[in-house]
């Protein structure tokens, strides 16, 4: 980045009601942030596989927060309990399902040993599986995501 | 002794009990909701499992999460800590029949101590003191009276379904007497829908003193010198210490080996708490027992040397108790102020909040038990204790006049406290005096400041 | 980055309502900020009257700070001793000097008592007095400000 | 009793005595130099007074500027600290002549222990062993001979004018004595400019064990249990602890004894240390009074119980013991660890910065003194110790383990700490072993690490 791409951020934000911004590019950062009265530093957590831009403050000393997912037909199916992650019935068994495979919801696409007791992992939306994130048989704890999903174009 | 233990709780006695794993060499679970994934007990253990949401009912009191969590991780017993899990005689059946020891008494001693009708009767068993009163509901005056005559004025009136104070009457004589039983018969029908009563003696401005006890499989039980915590707000505890400017030695005596005929009576293992209720001429009476560690446990270390989670591990390993009765002395005094983030000022109020600054205090006599730091985000799903700070000294005087140091120094900013309502009760000439009663904070703080 | 960028900056941000920027390349950093009043939890003690500019990091390790005085004709005597501060030799005399009082450099201004001993206060500067910011008999501390001299416009 | 104090330092040590005279009732003054104007020392007193720029030799050794801080303020003693002005006779003279009270003993005594040929000359008179040797310069092979004769070997040839291990020869024999000597002499006189040397026996792998005393203006004096100090770098003590392994009731009686008589010689008031080397055979010699509080005081404070810093403070104000020897009892085990912002791993250099995390450990048996917190910035000027932090035990294992766990949860980033140097102590087995002497950070440490 050089000065003259610095006064093009500053043009393009000039109008907004922007305040803040950081940016961040293979080492190189950048920041800006306009004077508006009571603009504070909001701890921020970000999404993975998503880019965010967060504009806090709008003058009204409320925040607002704007997430624009870029690539926000991607959906992640997480773990709602801790147990064992097993993608077949059985160890000589197909699996239920695998990378690519399209799914709908509700459908049954692996399950969760807990407590001796297999518990079926449903999809809560129909797509196509893009990964498998836990390997068979290991552990699973509370809210890991277990599947990408590619979600249908139309829904 | 156990290799890995894993700890179903969170906040400074999850920390609490990791430390004391690590210096018996035990690995360490720490299970944590989604809400606390940047807790330090998360950080001290050496692993951790996300169990649920922030919400407790999601989470730390997720039986099945929490069990296979010590699945998956392999660990060989949960210590339950206090609140959530560990009162819960059904968790305590599970993780039996999951092969899990669970750190605690029997499930049956649970069970039993849980039950207050139940407790009472195996206590008067046992020989330990209970309150007089009716053994079931009274419906009559004259039912009441033929009580009376045994137990002697002043009684107290309770609903049987009820608590928190509806339905509920002191009597003084007999003039009252119908006039409240027909009070309270009606308010407990409009507050619980259920009209019995029963009636006890009433214990006038009583102390709370507790005592301590530690009990082998084998069942020997010895117990430690009394806490007094009678500094209460809403039956709170708020500042504890050991001993009580009460007891005597006789006193101290007698008290102790009531409880242990307690834990004895019910085939108590571990560490637990007989609470007794004190009048003002020595009288005791069982109010109930605590089957897990307490928050104040640390008085106790304090003042005796003994390190109660330590040997709690070991004796529910299956360990012997290594000391009796006479090896435990007391030495000096230890006081106990309990520090959430509440504003005092505002009727108690929680205050979440980031910590912004924080400092603790240090040097000679003091001894901080916390989970927050500079940073930390005190969230409003869980209990608003942030630190228990502890001082100990060779005498009462001196402990006061150090947890006064201490509790000055103490930085806590970005949330309010109740360090200030701590200074209050510390400075107050009834505290200095020793002159503690359960109602003490309504009487001498409340009522005082609302006077001013 | 040099000195030329750095002007270009500022001329860059002169007339937005920027109020900080930061940049970092390759372990340069930069960083504006522009003194508007409602800006908060500044970092650093501003200098009255005294706008900053702070370049950190030159590629070489070190930092440089380069204070830029714009109202650079007033200067603060501060004490270099602990003590009780005196105006006047004795309870009934005059004063040394009154707010007002042009001084020479070198010129006994006040006394300060440490240690039952009188020690002079002497101007290191050519001025007028402004303000004397302690009031006589009362106790200094090392490095606090006892003058406000007005600098004679040519020096 | 003084009514104010001014505390003539900075860092824990100001900290430690605010909280003592906060207890005690009496009112603080802290003095700081400009860049200590956010120091924890400074927020906490009851007052402060800015007495020179960052370097010491401004500020805290400024006398002038420290004396009339304390005379604006009102202050009726001054505490030194350790360091700084704390041994220094002509500050101790100045505040006398200015009618404030010097927390420490008589400049005479100050002077007579700080003149290493004086304070040996009046120990030899008082029946404490001093380490034999001559009594000036050794300038000839004869004279040396006829001294070995006495002291036997093996002996340590050194300069004079020097120190620093230059111009210092340790000889075993007869044979090598004359080429020590030239060596020595020719070594000398290029490194100092003075070829002079002296003789003395030469102590191997020596303990460096220390008494604590406490002492009255009538001339009553009581010693502590001693400290063993030999986990040293350089002679800077890093770890130290007490009881120390070696010392048998018999021998502390005796040592602790000598102390007394030590402090008896030169009228000492207050508290003080003398230091002796001990040698295998139980020898020991005196090395020398520290006429101050020292670093470690506290290790001797969680094994006795007494607080020292008020001890001092009241022996100053004129007060008498209050206790007698017999009342002097030790329990359990304490170590202390100092906690210096250096890095280890390159050869101890400092490593100033900012502290971008702070966690102090907590739980039971755990002290921590510090003055630094989340935000602090430690500056290059003045010394890198951050924090003192201290276990409890019942028993040496358990307060090795238990600092063990305590410095594995003490979080300080932003700077490199001796943390993990000192966890490499503790996990070596000589140290467990209590096997430790003077050399053993090169021996044990650095020479074990350089093999591998």
């Amino acid at each position: 980045m050089e000065t003259k791409d610095i006064k093009k951020f500053l043009e393009m934000i000039e109008d907004t009601d922007i305040v803040e911004l950081n940016w961040e590019k293979d080492g190189q950062k950048i920041g800006f942030r306009k004077n508006e009265g009571a603009v504070k530093n909001a701890p921020q957590e970000e999404l993975p596989a998503a880019k965010m831009i967060k504009a806090n403050g709008n003058g009204n000393g409320k925040s607002q927060v704007a997430q624009v997912e870029v690539s926000q037909n991607y959906h992640l199916i997480k773990s709602t309990m801790v147990g064992t992650f097993y993608i077949a019935p059985a160890a000589d068994s197909p699996p239920y399902v695998q990378e690519g495979t399209k799914i709908k919801k509700g459908q049954k696409i692996a399950v969760i040993e807990a407590m001796k007791i297999m518990k079926d992992v449903v999809s809560d939306t129909a797509g196509q599986i893009i990964k498998i994130l836990v390997e068979n048989g290991h552990h699973v704890e509370y809210g890991q995501p277990i599947f990408t999903i590619q979600l249908n174009p139309v829904e | 002794m156990f290799k890995k233990i894993l700890i179903a709780n969170r906040g400074e006695i999850a920390l609490r009990i990791i430390r004391a794993c690590k210096e018996m060499g035990i690995r360490t679970v720490a299970v944590h909701s989604e809400e606390d994934r940047e807790s330090l007990h998360v950080e001290v253990a050496d692993e951790s499992v996300c169990i649920g949401p922030a919400q407790s009912s999601e989470s730390y009191l997720n039986i099945p999460n929490i069990i296979s969590a010590a699945e998956i991780t392999g660990a060989d017993a949960i210590h339950p800590g206090y609140g959530f899990l560990s009162e819960n005689s059904y968790f305590a059946e599970v993780c039996e029949s999951c092969n899990i020891k669970f750190i605690g008494p029997s499930k049956e001693a649970i069970l039993k101590m849980g039950d207050k009708v139940q407790a009472r009767a195996i206590m008067d068993k046992a020989g330990v003191p209970i309150i007089p009163g009716s053994e079931g509901v009274i419906s009559t005056v004259e039912e009441a009276l033929k009580l009376i005559k045994k137990v002697k004025y002043p009684v107290i009136v309770k609903a049987a379904g009820g608590g928190g104070g509806k339905g509920m009457r002191i009597v003084q004589n007999e003039e009252a007497l119908k006039n409240a039983i027909l009070t309270a018969q009606n308010e407990a029908k409009r507050a619980f829908g259920n009209p019995e009563v029963y009636i006890e003696k009433y214990v006038e401005e009583p102390r709370h003193i507790e005592f301590q006890i530690m009990a082998d499989v084998k069942g020997d039980v010895v117990y430690l010198p009394e806490r007094d915590c009678s500094i209460q707000r809403r039956y709170q505890k708020l500042l504890e210490e050991s001993p009580s400017t009460f007891v005597s030695e006789k006193l101290r005596k007698k008290m102790g080996k009531a409880a242990c005929r307690a834990a004895k009576a019910v085939k108590y293992v571990t560490v637990g708490t007989v609470e007794f209720l004190v009048d003002k001429q020595s009288h005791y009476y069982f109010m109930e027992m605590n089957t897990r560690i307490q928050v104040e446990h640390p008085v106790s270390e304090l003042v005796t040397g003994i390190d109660l989670v330590k040997e709690q591990i070991r004796l529910a390993a299956g360990e012997c108790l290594a000391i009796d009765q006479s090896d435990i002395e007391i030495k000096g005094q230890a006081i106990e102020c309990r520090i959430n983030a509440e504003d005092s000022e505002k009727d108690f109020i929680p205050s979440p909040g980031k910590i912004t600054r924080f400092l603790v205090p240090g040097g000679p006599g003091v001894r901080v038990d916390t989970h927050i730091y500079t940073g930390y985000t005190i969230t409003p799903y869980y209990d608003s204790m942030v630190a228990k700070i502890l001082t100990y000294g060779h005498d009462r005087n001196e402990a006061t006049i150090r947890m006064q140091r201490a509790l000055s120094e103490f930085v806590i900013e970005g949330v309010k406290t109740t360090i200030p309502f701590h200074l209050r009760i510390l400075d107050n000439q009834h505290f200095k005096k020793g002159e503690v009663y359960t109602n003490f904070i309504q009487k001498r703080i409340i009522e005082e400041v609302a006077k001013q």
